[in-house]
């Protein structure tokens, strides 16, 4: 019992980033409104981030900025420890991500004013409806 | 076994291309005057190329010519032996005479898109060399299928529902069989022998267990479904909607030829008559086909349609050649192997006159054609010669491949074979004798004709006159022919 | 310069995607010649690259100049030194071949056009090229993003169908980067052969499998793999000949070259095929994807959908080709993104020939076309005979060589599939050219039809798909060649 | 110092403490922008000087800039604050949003 | 003073919680906009509070400036739309 | 990493998240959209990542939140669910 | 639909959950991706790049490739909404009409297309759901917007030593420019900032960045090798690194700040560009 209460709360971070994406998931599937789909879009792309952004921390280490003196200059030869700093890297992948992120809800809303103008609606089953009256 | 030279020589390549070069010449040429002396043209240099490479597989040796190598050890390629040189002969000499034809008769109809069938005619044409000249199943599977798409416009040529409807029929019939059956036949062949070239004793043997050889047998069989062997044959009445030509160099000589000749080329060259004999399935096909040849000529009495008829005596008669082939006998083979030839100029001819009387006439029905051998005699004359070489009677070549198929049959001996072969001749008889006999002696109703109907064109005229001739020379003078299949006898024996 | 290929082969396009846009805010007539001497160089490096490889092997070249797992490195070897030309040369073709329809479509907006379809061949040949798992993802978007938009420009019900297509693709990028971030935080590392290298050790780990199986879901939601495919009939459908000329060919075949770069390079043949028993399983996904496609192809009463349909068979061929899990499956597969690129290239290139004259692709209208637009019909006839698999044309060769792999795997009911797919395009075709065949039926039978002046595309668009058309066929009398210098060696020895 | 700065951050808590409750328990609309407005800013300015405060305990020239920052911070919360409150008053005004009056239900 | 810090932040995020049970429950649309907006107050403290248990505030500021800054612009865009559209819960199609 | 803080700020993520798509209303939904933002932001800056949460404090506070107003605006506030 | 949602999200979830499992424990200092990579970057970057922001040296430097087609795929993002929204032909039924307001009376008028106001300067051109401009809104506004951009611009230079970078500090000059956007409205920033530049600027923004690359490629070095810059730069090899690092930022920064005004612009008038939010 213990040892899942360990595992739980050691891994904490992670569940909830899946709980996350799941809602994410669950909206863009389910929900029947368009831009409802669009933030769980967002919602799910954000999961992602804090799962990335929660592999890069490190017990006991500070943000990835080297500690730096204004004014010295080069001179002083700083002694750098691994272990002090957060892991950089993913944090660089997830700016990219962030931005690809931001650009996605941009293309996606635009589509959606695009549809509402054609359709007044943006309720996918009323256009669907509207599609098959059409016909 | 003795080691066949081989030659290696560009011109079984340019004998199947010269008529597809010829298409973009047929489709800008702007008279028809032009357009039909270039398809001459054509003709007539595939002849010569097709002649000219004659004396050397008489002479035992073979012309080979590879053009690339698609897969590892397979390629596209081209081999003249006895047998695709004998098929290779006749048509590219009925080629030459069909075009005449074509002329008289698209030209006495006004069909229209004249062009369009010209070339397209041309390109069936350079299928059918192709498939005669293969060297290995892939080459073979390549022009049999560019000549099923090639033939389907020629088909629909009037483009009415009629002609849709069977074209479908057609298409669904040549082309489903054969990717489903055909296809992977052929793979399961080349991942049993690793290879697909065509050879003498067939390659298959000693790779493959009985059941494999058995499925694999009954896949060729009714994926080539051009042989019309039954229960495939229900396109070839259905395809008869083209016009007269086409019905007459296309489902008399090219297409259905070519299923038969691949059947024959696949049972000698893939299985081998060894393995063949050895499971014992000569006999099978034997059976299959003469099933195929009684049940066709039962139908073909009971078609009122000239063509209809033609068509159902054709499946009967390819039949022949297949059950020539199933005997496994040298003189089997031989007949069958001729059959090809000596049906080829016999049932062009009749379906010439069939064309004939349509442009004369306009009739298509054999009720409606009582007493017209008073009013076309030469056309009713040709039928009769040639109705007597398809039912196997002297002085007609069909006599001679039908003494060799009985011959063969003692030879294997299959008795019931032989009976199957007498029934067969008198159906045919009895299934022709009455158009001749009510064409010349009874005397026609009133109004049936009117009084301007003479001879057809004689454009139209001219080509079934030479046929007819033709298998009436076969008869005295077999002798290129025999030479052929003998070669090829000798070659897949081993004698 | 010929050891800079791989860099010119992404950022030439990328630079003149901006200058393009540029362009189009100044001269509108500057932005096509750049577009095509873009690509043009695109298609001349990728082409250099192939020679390259074929000459000496892999090609490594170090972004930035940081060795690999520190920066970013692209790895050229025989898999992309193939499929590099097919997409440069393909999108290449398009691009000349659409421009009298982009003209046509969007008289006002060709600049932010023309960028729009550099970017995305600058996107899609990143992606082919790149050795680092990240860096594929930004590509992927980027690429993902350009045909959204260009996707979306077509009829009025493309913005729906796109927007649907954008969740999807979505959900699959991400799918895709979280795979990444698994990979990520077992082996520590971004660069594909160095997570090879390091991966043996983890095979029994989960995060592994798990990260195989998001990766394989996400591209497959790309590539509109069977139970996934939903968005891709639509998308297709309603965007407009130009952009459809582009992504039809290339995005599904590009995503399976990312399936294959994963399963031969990533996670190594290995893993994928002894370790795992799953292969069974996805060729029988493959089997239903190939005959829901035929199966639904048939239903459809216009081109462009049918066509669309045909390329989720098309996905099912590759990917059971790809997990029969011997060489000759992975072969078929291989080849098979080079002839399916082309031959979906050369059909959509004649709808798009048609869509320009016709000013529609549905079934009725296209009565006489064979009379109308005799050359145009004719290439059509050669791609139709590739997607059946009729020889000489190329994609027989791909389907021999996959039944073949079928057969050596034992799995009758993927060939039986792919013959059945065959049928099914013959069914298809046939009832198009049946269509284009005849021309509207007149009461009186007779002989007399009413004989319509040919009406033939420009030349501009003739010249290319008439290019493509003799391609297809030149292709498959080269395949030997094609599988014997190239193919033979993008695919691991220990792949048997 | 560090008492300065712990009295400030409470009293900073408190009022933040006072604007989440105002925002829970009163009755509407107008009434909830009061805590929001005012006890929210007000949260902030405490804290921020506490921060500020803290922050130069190891004087620098570093910690003075970022101590001045914080201040920045304060200056622009007392711009924006009002005057995002403004607008969401005159959004509410314009939305024909009622007053709530004693007596009334809840809202 | 870490604890003293770390304390008030989790009580910081306490008073969150409180706020966004307007955000999420409330009424009106501008309820939750009060709601959101006094988290936002609330986050950029909370920002500065990190970068204190951190020892890198110098860090953390810039990110708070920020903030403060942007923060508004979400809330000037969302009262706007009133005063373009009418109407509180829906609007007239 | 402040891990109690962490635990306490997921847990808000997790309910904004929620309350986002439940919201039956898209402005409404837009700005709480804007509030998860935040609270992302609050989040990788406990990590430790203070570019990615600078990032999203602008991205999030002032620019996509804006673009979702935007978007309502010029389609509907309405929403079935 | 609803049901098929809930089962895929929750069999994804399961098997997440399942392969989480077998992760290194969360915050693990000697976890893979701890150890393998990034102590590499945090150790050398300094003497690599003399770049104490480890996050911006790698992302502008060591992984610069995929931050430049970021910077594409932002630009792609702009290009893509004004392709699909912009609508410079309108619909024949509709037929625009200007709504105008005198100044001194308050009265609005509204002219149909093809009219032409009376020559005045007394007339001020206002949206047509107009609303009496808020005072304080645009006071408060006109007031921050400087200090922003500034700020922006900061962000920009200082991201070597602090968070931030050309992203950031884009976004934060666009915002101030939405801002302004939103206080005034949609004309006032169009007339200042015209669409034909924002549209240049954002390519010319991504053109900064993959020129910096193809000027390495051009000094004979691989792309983005930024140590090919420096006798361009006039400084040594490793400096070079550290401006040319700037340049891209600068260069990211021009791209992200327009296509958030252009973003903006089209999804907030619907691609009409005559009113906004």
């Amino acid at each position: 019992m213990t040892d899942l209460v360990s595992t739980i709360i050691a891994k904490y971070n992670y569940w909830i980033y899946i709980t996350l994406m799941m809602i994410g998931l669950y909206a863009m599937i389910a929900k029947n409104n368009l831009i409802k789909k669009i933030v769980g879009m967002s919602m799910f792309q954000t999961a992602i981030i804090l799962f990335y952004v929660s592999i890069g921390v490190k017990k006991g280490a500070t943000i990835p900025i080297l500690e730096y003196s204004h004014g010295h200059g080069h001179d002083t030869q700083l002694v750098v420890h691994a272990a002090d700093y957060v892991n950089p890297l993913p944090h660089v992948l997830m700016l990219t991500a962030i931005v690809v992120g931001v650009a996605t809800l941009g293309v996606a809303l635009a589509l959606s004013i695009r549809i509402y103008d054609r359709y007044n609606t943006l309720e996918e089953d009323e256009i669907l409806t509207q599609i098959r009256e059409e016909k | 076994m003795e080691t066949i030279e081989t030659i290696t020589s560009i011109k079984p390549l340019l004998a199947v291309l010269i008529s597809l070069l010829v298409v973009p010449i047929l489709v800008s040429s702007r008279t028809p005057n032009v357009r039909e002396a270039w398809t001459f043209v054509a003709a007539i240099a595939k002849f010569l190329l097709v002649i000219s490479m004659l004396p050397v597989v008489l002479n035992g040796a073979e012309i080979v010519y590879t053009v690339a190598e698609v897969l590892p050890g397979v390629a596209i390629k081209f081999r003249v032996d006895a047998f695709g040189m004998l098929f290779a002969l006749v048509s590219s000499s009925l080629w030459i005479v069909t075009t005449i034809y074509s002329i008289g008769y698209m030209r006495g109809l006004k069909e229209h898109s004249q062009t369009r069938y010209f070339c397209y005619f041309a390109l069936a044409l350079s299928a059918t060399i192709g498939v005669a000249f293969s060297a290995n199943l892939l080459t073979m599977y390549l022009f049999y299928e560019m000549l099923s798409f090639a033939t389907y416009p020629l088909v629909t040529h009037h483009q009415d529902r009629e002609a849709r409807s069977s074209g479908r029929k057609y298409l669904l019939y040549i082309v489903g069989t054969s990717i489903a059956f055909v296809l992977p036949a052929m793979m399961i062949s080349y991942s049993l022998a690793g290879t697909l070239e065509f050879s003498g004793q067939g390659f298959l043997a000693g790779t493959s267990s009985k059941e494999v050889t058995i499925l694999l047998l009954v896949l060729f069989l009714f994926g080539f479904a051009k042989a019309g062997i039954m229960p495939f044959h229900s396109w070839l009445p259905a395809a008869m909607v083209a016009p007269t030509p086409v019905s007459a160099l296309l489902h008399a000589v090219a297409v259905v030829k070519v299923g038969v000749f691949s059947i024959v080329r696949v049972l000698t060259g893939v299985f081998g008559t060894d393995l063949l004999l050895s499971l014992n399935l000569g006999t099978f096909i034997v059976y299959l086909a003469s099933f195929t040849i009684l049940v066709g000529s039962l139908i073909a009495l009971s078609q009122d349609g000239l063509k209809r008829r033609l068509a159902f005596s054709t499946i009967a008669q390819l039949s022949y050649i297949v059950l020539g082939v199933g005997l496994l006998s040298p003189k089997g083979i031989t007949g069958g192997v001729v059959h090809i030839a000596m049906h080829a100029f016999g049932k062009i001819t009749l379906f010439m006159c069939a064309g004939a009387i349509f442009v004369a006439t306009g009739k298509k029905n054999i009720s409606e054609m009582v007493g017209i051998g008073r009013r076309m005699p030469i056309t009713m004359t040709a039928f009769f010669i040639a109705s007597l070489s398809i039912i196997g009677l002297p002085p007609c070549g069909g006599f001679l491949s039908k003494w060799y198929l009985v011959l063969g049959s003692l030879e294997a001996h299959q008795m019931p074979i032989l009976f199957v072969l007498l029934t067969s001749s008198l159906l045919n008889a009895a299934y022709f004798m009455p158009i001749v006999y009510k064409a010349f002696f009874c005397t026609p109703q009133e109004a049936m004709f009117e009084n301007t109907v003479q001879e057809a064109p004689l454009f139209c005229v001219v080509p079934l006159v030479i046929t007819a001739i033709i298998s009436i020379i076969l008869f005295f003078y077999p002798q290129p022919f025999f030479r052929l299949a003998d070669i090829m006898v000798r070659n897949i024996t081993g004698m | 310069m010929s050891q800079q290929y791989p860099a010119l082969l992404v950022v030439v396009p990328l630079l003149s995607a901006m200058i393009i846009s540029i362009a189009g805010w100044v001269n509108k007539r500057w932005c096509f010649p750049i577009a095509v001497a873009a690509l043009g160089v695109a298609a001349c490096s990728s082409v250099g690259l192939l020679l390259q490889v074929l000459d000496q092997g892999k090609v490594i070249y170090l972004m930035g100049g940081w060795p690999p797992p520190m920066g970013i490195a692209y790895y050229i070897d025989h898999l992309n030194g193939l499929v590099l030309p097919v997409v440069s040369i393909v999108a290449l073709l398009n691009l000349i071949a659409a421009k009298k329809s982009i003209e046509q479509q969007f008289p006002d907006k060709i600049g932010p056009f023309y960028s729009l379809y550099v970017l995305m061949v600058a996107g899609l040949l990143g992606i082919v090229a790149t050795g680092d798992a990240f860096n594929l993802y930004v590509l992927l978007e980027i690429a993902a993003l350009t045909g959204y938009g260009l996707l979306a420009m077509g009829e009025e019900r493309a913005p729906l169908a796109t927007l649907n297509y954008l969740y999807m693709g979505t959900i699959g990028a991400c799918f895709y980067l979280l795979g990444v971030g698994y990979l990520y935080i077992v082996t520590g590392s971004l660069n594909m052969v160095d997570i090879a290298g390091i991966l043996p050790d983890l095979y029994q780990s989960k995060a592994v499998l798990a990260a195989f199986i998001i990766c394989m879901v996400g591209v497959w939601l790309k590539m509109a793999f069977f139970p996934l495919h939903a968005w891709l009939p639509n998308a297709y459908t309603y965007a407009s000949s130009a952009a459809t000329g582009l992504i039809a060919p290339l995005v599904t075949k590009v995503m399976i070259y990312v399936m294959i770069r994963l399963m031969l390079t990533v996670f190594t043949p290995a893993f994928v095929f002894s370790f795992l028993n799953v292969s069974d399983a996805i060729v029988w996904l493959a089997v239903i994807a190939i005959v829901t496609g035929g199966v639904l192809a048939l239903a459809e009463r216009d081109l462009k959908k049918m066509l669309a349909y045909i390329i989720v068979a098309e996905v099912g061929y590759m990917v059971g080709g790809a997990w029969l899990g011997n060489r000759d499956g992975m072969t078929g597969a291989i080849l098979h993104i080079v002839n399916d690129a082309l031959m979906t290239l050369c059909v959509f290139l004649v709808v798009g020939n048609i869509v320009y004259k016709v000013k529609s692709y549905a079934f009725e209208n296209l009565q006489g076309l064979f009379r109308k637009m005799p050359f145009t019909m004719g290439a059509f006839v050669i791609g139709a005979m590739s997607i059946i698999g009729v020889p000489p044309t190329c994609g027989f060769f791909s389907k021999w060589y996959l039944i073949t792999g079928a057969i050596a795997a034992g799995h009758y009911a993927f060939m039986a599939a792919l013959l059945f797919s065959s049928l099914v395009s013959v069914v298809l075709f046939f009832r198009v050219f049946e269509i284009c065949f005849h021309e509207p039926f007149s009461d009186n039978h007779g002989h007399d039809h009413h004989s319509e002046a040919m009406d033939e595309a420009p030349l501009s668009m003739l010249v290319p798909l008439l290019i493509v058309a003799a391609t297809l066929i030149v292709v498959g009398l080269y395949t030997g060649v094609i599988v014997n210098q190239i193919i033979q060696f993008a695919i691991p020895a220990s792949l048997v | 110092m560090d008492i300065i700065v712990c009295v400030l951050l409470f009293a900073g808590l408190f009022f933040f403490t006072g604007g989440a409750v105002g925002i829970l328990r009163f009755p509407d609309f107008y009434s909830r922008l009061h805590p929001a407005g005012k006890l929210d800013t007000l949260g902030s300015l405490l804290t921020m000087t506490a921060f500020a405060l803290y922050n130069l305990h190891h004087f620098s020239l570093g910690a003075l800039l970022t101590s001045s920052k914080m201040i920045l911070i304060i200056v622009f919360v007392f711009v924006a604050s009002p005057t995002a409150t403004h607008a969401i008053v005159d959004a509410g005004v314009r939305a024909g949003l009622e007053p709530w009056t004693s007596g009334e239900k809840r809202r | 003073m870490d604890t003293i810090f770390l304390y008030s932040s989790l009580y910081l995020a306490f008073l969150m919680l409180l706020s966004l049970y307007r955000a999420v429950l409330g009424p009106t649309v501008l309820d939750r906009m009060i709601g959101v907006n006094a988290i936002g107050s609330k986050t950029t403290v909370l920002l500065i509070m990190i970068g204190l248990l951190y020892h890198r505030v110098d860090m953390f500021v810039d990110i708070a400036l920020a903030y403060a800054m942007l923060n508004f612009i979400a809330v000037l865009a969302a009262s706007r739309y009133f005063h373009k559209r009418k109407g509180l819960y829906d609007e007239e199609p | 990493m402040i891990w109690q803080l962490d635990l306490a700020i997921l847990t808000l993520v997790v309910i904004t998240g929620i309350g986002a798509l439940m919201v039956k209303d898209l402005l409404g939904a837009a700005i709480l959209f804007g509030a998860y933002s935040f609270m992302m932001c609050l989040l990788w800056s406990i990590m430790g990542a203070v570019d990615v949460a600078f990032t999203e404090a602008s991205v999030g506070a002032g620019v996509s939140a804006v673009f979702f107003v935007a978007a309502v605006f010029r389609t509907t506030r309405r929403t079935k669910d | 639909m609803k049901i098929i949602g809930l089962i895929i999200s929750v069999l994804t979830g399961a098997m997440l959950v399942y392969a989480a499992a077998d992760f290194p424990a969360w915050s693990d200092p000697s976890s893979p991706a701890s150890t393998y990579l990034s102590p590499h970057f945090i150790e050398k970057t300094m003497e690599e790049t003399s770049v104490p922001n480890i996050v911006t040296a790698v992302l502008a430097d060591y992984r610069s490739f995929d931050t430049m087609f970021e910077t594409a795929v932002i630009f792609s993002a702009g290009l893509v909404c004004f392709f699909l929204l912009r609508t410079t032909r309108r619909k024949e039924s509709e037929t625009e009409t200007t709504h105008y307001r005198h100044t001194l009376t308050g009265v609005t008028i509204q002219i149909k297309e093809g009219h032409t106001l009376p020559p005045s300067d007394e007339f001020e051109r206002i949206d047509s759901l107009w609303t009496p401009s808020g005072l304080i809104i645009k006071t408060s506004c006109r007031l921050l917007v400087p200090f922003i951009q500034l700020f922006g611009l900061y962000v920009i230079a200082h991201g070597h030593y602090s968070p931030g970078g050309g992203f950031q500090g884009g976004v934060i000059l666009g915002a101030s420019i939405i801002m302004l956007a939103i206080s005034y409205d949609l004309r006032t920033i169009i007339e200042r900032i015209s669409e034909k530049m924002v549209a240049v600027l954002c390519a010319v923004g991504v053109l900064i960045f993959s020129g910096t690359g193809a000027l390495c490629l051009l000094l004979g070095v691989n792309f983005l090798d930024y140590n090919a810059l420096a006798p361009i730069l006039l400084v040594d090899p490793l400096t070079a690194r550290s401006h040319a690092i700037l340049i891209v930022e600068i260069g990211v920064g021009v791209a992200v700040m327009t296509t958030m005004i252009w973003l903006y612009c089209n999804l907030s008038s619907a691609g009409k560009y005559n009113q906004g939010l």
